[in-house]
């Protein structure tokens, strides 16, 4: 990462993940929203461009509009129900995402393989595991039961594998049409922002591809950073960096810098 | 009799969840836009329960509008039942009972209609017909159950079973219910369509979060910051809800949890008029309260302000 | 039925079943009971020897303290909920029966048959019935789901038949072990209290038996009543008549005699 | 890794809750004789969520006891699982997720205890988990999701698929989880048992349903009246509790929706002393705050007033 992260002096990189997650939500939409960069990137949203946004959090907290200052650290605690609309209860929640109501599920990153798979669960084997790691919580169930999912992750070559140890939250599972063979017969990962650019997945292999870079970054650099082999869109376009507005607004709702960095 | 594979289609239901909007913003409309929404042939769910918060108010605008082919779904099944089979606009009756209470006796016209075959009863067990709302509110084709296991009902609606996995007991599946259009009446709601009830929830929200389309009715439309500064009351949120129209005694003479009590005495002249003279009688009902009621102000005017003052009190005294 | 129903002059058969049902409950119980009589019963036996009895109604209501004079109609609507403890919905309430929460499941008559097996719903035929009954209600789930049921029914010969058309509600269907192996695991109807008497069911065949007669009640006039081969206990016990306690508190719960006639 | 047949088989289980006395009598005990009534091998749920209204008081009780052999059950676990990992009362650990909160990393301890082996942690996802406790609350052996489903968490547990009987589809199973003990803390309840909690519910009903031994602390007794004036606020009834205990901060350092904050300072702490030290921090943690402080009111006694008042002003701010 370097002092010009997405091409603006000073950028961190929660603030470059937290603008370009938020440019992927539309105004009127449902977010099911995970913990960290996701609910950064969620409220920027709301004040930005979609005011008509409604986020459910995990905790079962549907509808908040958090203050600026008292940002939540988990989505279980009061300052992620601030202003809610109501609290449904967190089985209820999820339930709610199963029946369809949530057009994006916002999950932050882990280890990622190139079908969107994400392992938080175990490195080097479930029972006796080299690392173990803290669990699924409800990304497993964000990304089962949500039609559209958007991860949003630090782009690190040890985040990055061919194929995960462990598949706690599928993505495309092994690929093709896998994820729906296996029984998940809704929605899907659909879009990967990290700190150097934006990928899809390819729609026949269902294999990351890379779309576009942020400012500064070459396809080659995100190649290096991402040891699998991946794809790459004709032709990669450049993102907008970040403007001064979203990172104000940004820096507004966190002032001391706790969750941005 | 059986069910429809329409009816517990949860990928179909969920490919038409997911293509709606489920905006955060205004959902006000009048009485008459909401009830518009009632298309023709639709399997319509109601809220509340035998004369408890029934959506009478949006179901008289819905019949004033002269619909046909409809199913109609509630578990304890009141006089509007009645109303829709007269007025021509029912092909079929899904409930686990219909009548009005005890004192009222047998329903004259679920018998005629009944009996003649001309409006089929699909009956299922309270608890479920409760399920198939349930299973479709958690985006299920079934939820598996003990009930109306060894009875006849299971045969009704072609009931199948389904094996334990783990314990080898076999279970009632009671297949998922999607209704098309939810109507539903509400104690409070912000004009977003954050919806609070008071008292007993009866199956509202399950309804609300099985239906395709749901409308809803508020006795009171609330400023945002009150939803918001009671959350743990809200049992519907505004993204679920299409339509909301204001409605003061929107569910009387039936009752409202704590704000007006029914009038077992208006539904005794109701029946009255059916033992005098059948359907008829039925008919003559609707042209004063239904058809001939061209708002519900008007409609409110035929109860006299010292009757719904005193519903009032008796509400306020029986929920203190 | 005579003027001295129960042998006490005056009593009304509503009066004699919510006595004699009264007293099937124990105090620290908890029943689910339906409209009519088996709340005349509860609330009763509540006001006797049973202060602790949880009743559970139909409309999601836990544990509510009726009003004398203003007892519910129905098990929806706020007579029923006056005093209530809890008021946890319809499906939930049903849900905690299904747990095993309930000792006791407390529901009115119909036609009833020598299994206990109630009908509710048609009389000759569900598509094309002769008569159309209004439907189960909660009373199949009642019968199907708590540990231990009790119908309280008027005992009159068209009530009693050999087999009901439609098992609306589930008594021991066709005797012997056929409930159970119906997939209905637990509970199963253990009473049935009526104008004549106390009945029971033989172990064994899960006929309809009868153990006591009400006071001035023959067993001969039991068997005019009962259209099918009634089991009788030996030797068949005499009920203690409804005593002045009972029938002075049940009328204080009900001045105008509206439920209880 | 596999569950136990005893975990879901719910005839079992429905056998075990019949035979207890479900009174509408009183509940009210000493918190240390509500904590006598968890024995060695239990398996054990909590309510609350992650630092949201957890039972510590009631569980640092438990600890004084020095149990063994227990298995404890919570989709967030917090650190209340560190304890018994390092106090040696734990078997087993069932979640979907163990730490503090991304501010505080990953747990070492868990790492130590459950890279080594020493004690299982059996994951499920946040929403499997909530069914297992769904489909007990409800009677049943299994409830049918898709959740979970694609993913190698279907192995941890032995999870199993069924056919759905209408549709064809294949779900995910989720097998039922009927704990011995819940520890639940709640906003109030009045003596018989009947509690009320405010803001968000968490799964703590779910719990009490599906456990065959209820153990509830609760911040303050209030009198029935005030539960029969707003039965709508009820969420466990009193005949599913089995011992009630007074216990107001009955959650501290943990938070209590609309009465205090939690200490996100204090954890800081906790976790220090375990960078500077591992076990051994828990260790003197311990001693400190459980085994040392023989009540209730010696623990609080370690808090300064002005720091709990803080708290509880954050609390009803961020409620408001």
């Amino acid at each position: 990462m370097s002092a010009t992260l997405g091409g603006v002096e000073g950028v961190t990189a929660n603030e470059l993940l937290a603008v370009m997650g938020a440019r992927e939500l539309e105004d009127d939409q449902t977010v099911f929203t995970g913990v960290g960069a996701p609910m950064l990137a969620s409220v920027l949203a709301q004040r930005l461009h979609a005011p008509g946004l409604t986020m459910m959090v995990e905790g079962g907290i549907v509808g908040p509009q958090w203050r600026p200052g008292w940002l939540p650290i988990s989505t279980n605690e009061m300052r992620a129900a601030y202003r809610a609309q109501m609290l449904p209860g967190i089985t209820d929640a999820f339930l709610l995402a199963q029946r369809g109501f949530f057009d994006v599920g916002f999950i932050g990153g882990a280890q990622i393989d190139q079908w969107g798979n994400l392992n938080t669960s175990a490195i080097g084997g479930y029972d006796r595991p080299k690392v173990r790691l803290p669990g699924s919580g409800g990304a497993n169930d964000i990304i089962s039961l949500c039609r559209a999912v958007i991860i949003l992750t630090v782009h690190e070559k040890r985040r990055f594998i061919p194929k995960v140890d462990f598949i706690t939250s599928p993505g495309h599972v092994a690929g093709g049409d896998s994820r729906a063979r296996s029984g998940l017969l809704f929605g899907g990962v659909t879009r990967v922002v990290t700190t150097l650019g934006l990928f899809d997945f390819e729609p026949q292999s269902r294999r990351m591809r890379l779309e576009s870079v942020h400012p500064g970054v070459t396809v080659e650099q995100v190649r290096d950073m991402t040891p699998f082999d991946l794809l790459v869109a004709d032709p990669v376009t450049t993102t907008t960096p970040p403007t001064a507005n979203e990172l104000g607004i940004l820096r507004s709702l966190d002032p001391e810098r706790q969750f941005i960095g | 009799m059986t069910i429809a594979p329409a009816e517990y289609d949860f990928r179909a239901a969920r490919r038409r969840l997911e293509a709606k909007p489920k905006s955060a913003g205004e959902k006000l409309v009048s009485l008459e836009d909401a009830a518009a929404r009632v298309p023709d042939g639709a399997t319509v769910a109601f809220g509340g329960i035998l004369y408890s918060r029934t959506p009478l108010a949006l179901f008289r605008e819905v019949l004033r509008r002269r619909p046909k082919r409809l199913t109609l779904v509630r578990n304890l099944m009141c006089y509007e039942g009645e109303w829709a089979m007269v007025a021509g606009a029912v092909d079929k009756i899904v409930t686990a009972w219909m009548g009005i209470g005890l004192p009222w006796g047998l329903s004259r016209i679920m018998r005629e209609y009944v009996e003649s075959g001309r409006v089929p009863m699909e009956e299922w067990s309270h608890l479920g017909l409760g399920l198939r709302f349930r299973a479709a509110a958690m985006g299920l084709p079934f939820l598996p159950t003990l009930t109306m296991l060894g009875s006849d009902l299971m045969g009704v609606g072609g009931s199948k079973t389904v094996t334990c996995p783990y314990t080898g007991e076999t279970l009632h599946a009671v297949p998922a219910l999607f209704p098309d259009v939810a109507l539903l009446h509400v104690h409070r709601a912000d004009r977003f369509g954050n919806c609070q009830i008071d008292g007993y929830p009866h199956m509202d929200a399950d309804i609300a979060f099985a239906s395709q389309t749901v409308l809803v009715t508020a006795e009171e439309i609330v400023p945002e910051e009150e939803i918001r500064r009671h959350p743990d009351r809200t049992v519907i949120p505004g993204f679920v809800v299409d339509a909301l129209a204001h409605v003061p005694w929107g569910s009387y003479p039936h009752e409202c949890y704590g704000l007006y009590d029914s009038e077992p005495g208006h539904f005794g002249e109701y029946v009255a008029g059916i033992q005098a003279d059948g359907a008829r009688g039925v008919e003559r009902y609707l042209e004063r309260y239904v058809y001939g009621a061209a708002s519900h102000a008007d409609y409110l005017a035929l109860f006299s302000e010292a009757m719904r003052e005193a519903a009032a009190e008796r509400g306020r005294e029986l929920a203190s």
